[in-house]
């Protein structure tokens, strides 16, 4: 069941994505309807809505507020959420 | 190079950016100068025109800047820690950058050059496996590709 | 950083120099500048204001000119062919040198970082054991030494 | 025997001197009559004529036309000779 079958009225998360990740969802910003739940519910929503971008989901981290975050993290509709796939700068 | 602040400063001395214009690498060096510090290292990661024998026609970075920016800082203050620097400063480039322009500027200070050298290089492989920022690489063709390495392990690790 | 040459002139990128005017350091990282090149490194030796707690008002640096120069030229490009450099450079200062100022410069370039590293790291230390230059350290009473390490060996070794 | 002592018409070895060794012999240049003889030979009459020289140049070069030489190599008035000691540049 996700988070936001039993909401009755859904807030939306929005997750800022980048770099090969906002291609394959098409878009800098993910929104969702959310009441609540944790990264892992966000991770399976993700996942359901652009299954192109699951495998590098699953190589990717959360972070809340510029600080990563465990997969049991809960996730409030209005965080600042980011998904961070592995990285190549420098 | 100038002397900049009293030894007291330290910790505080150099600085960690991210821009969008080109990155003035002289500055960059300026920034570590005291004279406290005999050895000085600015390394200047620059954008290749072929990678692999493949021809680049440009690089694109993309950052989660305020964890990135929070990340380069974090890092700078370790390396000025571990290897007893002068001082440290790091400039991250984001956006288009063409063949030859700087990606990334490096600048470690020390009483010796070991420390300095020693600084600059674990500070360039900790922000090539730490800093949430991305490289695409486009060909001449116009296809863009980011890199997210599949070696590399999901981001995080250290928060 | 700007391209300069094609391929197929790495061995003559760089130069080699003695200068006693202060080194335009920016000048010498630009100097190994070149589109092949990823990895750029630039060591600034400074002169420090203390040297073991003893307060330096200036140092001096001697040469055997002729014979610094050619050494110099050598190494650079011995550096050029282990390291598989783009590029090297380096500049030595002679004469009255300001605590603050720089004493030498070396700049590497090469396809990646990590040889760029390895040669600069490597040319320093060649350029202190092996270069006819000698310093001398200036306290605040007058006093000047010149510094002729009993642990170094007889020079020469290396023609 | 020194090699200047059976020169008829003595000419004058000229040999360049650096930083410490400069200070320990009163100057920039050691001038010394020669006919002929080697580097070692050179080597004590400058010794014999600066005291205070002697610990340095034994750990000293000499070099000829910014070409290092040993102990055997001939050494002939006019020639460029200079003595180098231990380094400490950079």
């Amino acid at each position: 069941m996700h988070p936001s079958d039993h909401a009755h009225r859904a807030a939306t998360l929005r997750i800022a994505v980048f770099a090969g990740m906002a291609d394959l969802v098409g878009g800098r910003t993910i929104e969702m309807p959310w009441s609540s739940g944790t990264v892992a519910d966000a991770r399976g929503l993700v996942a359901e809505r652009h299954p192109a971008a699951a495998a590098l989901l699953a190589r990717s981290a959360f972070a809340i507020d510029s600080r990563y975050v465990g997969d049991d993290e809960p996730l409030a509709a209005g965080d600042d959420v980011a998904i961070i796939p592995p990285v190549s700068g420098g | 190079m100038s002397s900049t602040g009293s030894p007291g400063t330290h910790e505080a001395l150099g600085h960690a950016a991210c821009r969008r214009e080109p990155i003035d690498t002289a500055a960059v060096l300026r920034a570590v100068g005291h004279v406290a510090a005999g050895g000085n290292v600015l390394f200047v990661g620059t954008a290749r025109g072929t990678t692999d024998g493949v021809a680049t026609s440009l690089l694109e970075y993309d950052a989660h800047e305020p964890l990135a920016l929070a990340t380069l800082d974090d890092l700078r203050r370790d390396a000025i820690a571990r290897f007893d620097l002068v001082a440290c400063a790091v400039v991250h480039r984001l956006g288009i950058v063409p063949p030859g322009e700087a990606c990334v500027a490096v600048a470690t200070s020390a009483p010796h050059r070991a420390a300095a050298f020693a600084a600059a290089e674990w500070l360039m492989a900790a922000i090539k496996r730490d800093v949430p920022i991305w490289k695409a690489e486009e060909r001449p063709d116009g296809r863009r590709a980011w890199l997210h390495p599949e070696s590399a392990p999901r981001p995080g690790g250290r928060p």
